[in-house]
């Protein structure tokens, strides 16, 4: 199963384009500008991103990881495809 | 003094363009232009509160905006339309004025210079 | 008429440098007068020294310094270029670097520079990253 | 009046929602790639960017310009406007 | 050997991102990786005929496609979606297969490294 | 496992190089190897020696250069180093320019170098620019 990293807007539409319906999604840079209309199980957040840019994480919805959360993400999954248009 | 329009048209973080542009504002307000500012597109997300810069590294844009009243650029305004199609709930701090499109080609029109084209 | 020309792209990041490049060229060819090309955000890049041109392509580096030595100004954000490499001797000296890397024809200088050379101009033409 | 610089297709949008009807416009760099959408009668294209592109300029429609005429354009009109959203 | 995959979704000539990704395509089956070269979204701009980057001292990418074959490139492929909602004409030298979103699905799936995230 | 990671952002135009430091960091803190961090596109510019950190701010040179000295390979893309003007001693040398700019602890490499990291590593990922 692939990981899919979205850095943008744009990228996130490619990506969810292109993707296999539960492959997993992590939300990093602009990326986190689409945790409102992020949908399915297998997506998260870098907290850290979000933070920044003040974006606020509900209980539901996308998870919010730390890089500790993304390696393991990056142990459980091939390819790892980046998005960023 | 010139009439100088700074246009923040990109979102904040992914470079420093924000940060640079609102740097140059301050030295046109200082120089005595009379400085506005238009948030349009994805650079209405600088105006989100509550940001941490910091812990990238880079400068809070929200923190930045607050300091803009102190170098008396106080024209600040943002595109009714970019801000409603992104379901954002903006600071409130500095005043933002919120313009139509219509009142942005206005805006735009009676400038001597426009800065800040962006990718 | 008196203008300015303000480039914010990287080489081969965006088409900024050949478009300000041949713009300033049809200018002075019609006898306008450049007060300043102000380098800002990536722009910067542009006065790197080190730069070294692959066999076939354009040397717009050598063409920006031509420019120079025909009296135009160029101008490089004082605070854009030192944090992303772009240094003078004098700065090298100061933040104790080995090596500087503004090229020849180049200045740093503070973003009221370019407020001064908008104010003093007829015309403002920017070139995005 | 104003002069218009478009860099791109998403830059074109945001300028035609926000410019004056008969304001000057010249596409440029990937703004060329609007030539078949692009409206109006003071529309010009910088003619070496769409050649580099593969992009042909039909007879009718967006006028094809080099740097001179580039240079008249900036002479008549204020404020110039640039677009790479 | 892998499967590399590499995306072009850019413009070709504002950057010289695609030449850079082709190049190293290249490299890839030089050194018998399984490459593939995937054009989606502004990407398939490359595949207009008739391009001419040496009038901006650029490399000409309808060339360096050209040549691809010759690097025993040959699984190149474009999203359909993404061409006809540009209404391009592309080139026919060297044959490029149009794949549908869901083909797209599949093909990135099967590789073993994505290589081009672009601006 | 075994990682090559590529960064494709200049320092200030993306984020590039806090992902990939903030990974790499945390790859070796789970025991997991980097084969090579490649430096690709605008990405070359990480490696500039001329860069001066603003006050205040995270000096991103000096991390990328902590993870050198725990044995990562940097390795930047020579055909787009050289032409952007992060150039080593030797290609000073060899093109005759006034000062090298490639800081210490990374290298200038062919593209071969990025295949056969992928190809010799169970993981590839890469940060945009």
């Amino acid at each position: 199963m692939s990981l899919h990293l979205v850095f943008s807007r744009a990228g996130y539409k490619a990506c969810m384009q292109r993707k296999v319906a539960d492959d997993a999604v992590i939300l990093l840079a602009d990326g986190v500008y689409c945790l409102n209309i992020a949908e399915g199980d297998n997506v998260h957040i870098l907290e850290i991103d979000a933070k920044v840019r003040g974006i606020s994480v509900p209980s539901h919805g996308a998870k919010p990881i730390d890089y500790a959360d993304f390696v393991v993400l990056t142990e459980a999954h091939n390819p790892i495809v980046s998005w960023a248009d | 003094m010139k009439k100088m329009l700074f246009v923040i048209s990109n979102t904040p973080y992914a470079n420093t363009h924000n940060a640079e542009l609102l740097e140059a504002a301050m030295v046109g307000a200082v120089f005595d232009g009379i400085v506005s500012i238009l948030f349009r597109d994805d650079g209405v997300y600088s105006l989100l509160p509550d940001q941490h810069g910091e812990l990238i590294g880079q400068k809070t844009i929200s923190k930045m905006l607050s300091a803009l009243p102190t170098y008396e650029v106080e024209r600040l305004f943002a595109c009714a339309d970019s801000i409603t199609k992104r379901a954002l709930t903006i600071t409130s701090s500095p005043e933002v004025v919120a313009l139509s499109l219509a009142e942005q080609t206005r805006l735009i029109a009676e400038q001597d210079v426009v800065i800040g084209a962006q990718l | 008429m008196k203008y300015t020309l303000a480039i914010h792209g990287a080489p081969y990041a965006s088409q900024s440098a050949q478009h300000g490049l041949a713009l300033a060229q049809a200018l002075l060819a019609q006898e306008h007068t450049i007060e300043r090309v102000f380098f800002f955000h990536e722009g910067v890049y542009q006065a790197l020294s080190t730069r070294v041109v692959p066999q076939g392509e354009e040397d717009l580096l050598s063409k920006w310094q031509e420019l120079g030595q025909h009296g135009v100004e160029l101008a490089v954000c004082i605070a854009g270029g030192i944090k992303r490499g772009v240094i003078s001797e004098e700065e090298r000296q100061r933040y104790e670097k080995q090596s500087s890397s503004l090229a020849e024809h180049f200045t740093l200088v503070g973003l009221g520079q370019l407020i001064s050379a908008i104010n003093e101009t007829d015309r403002y033409i920017e070139f995005p990253a």
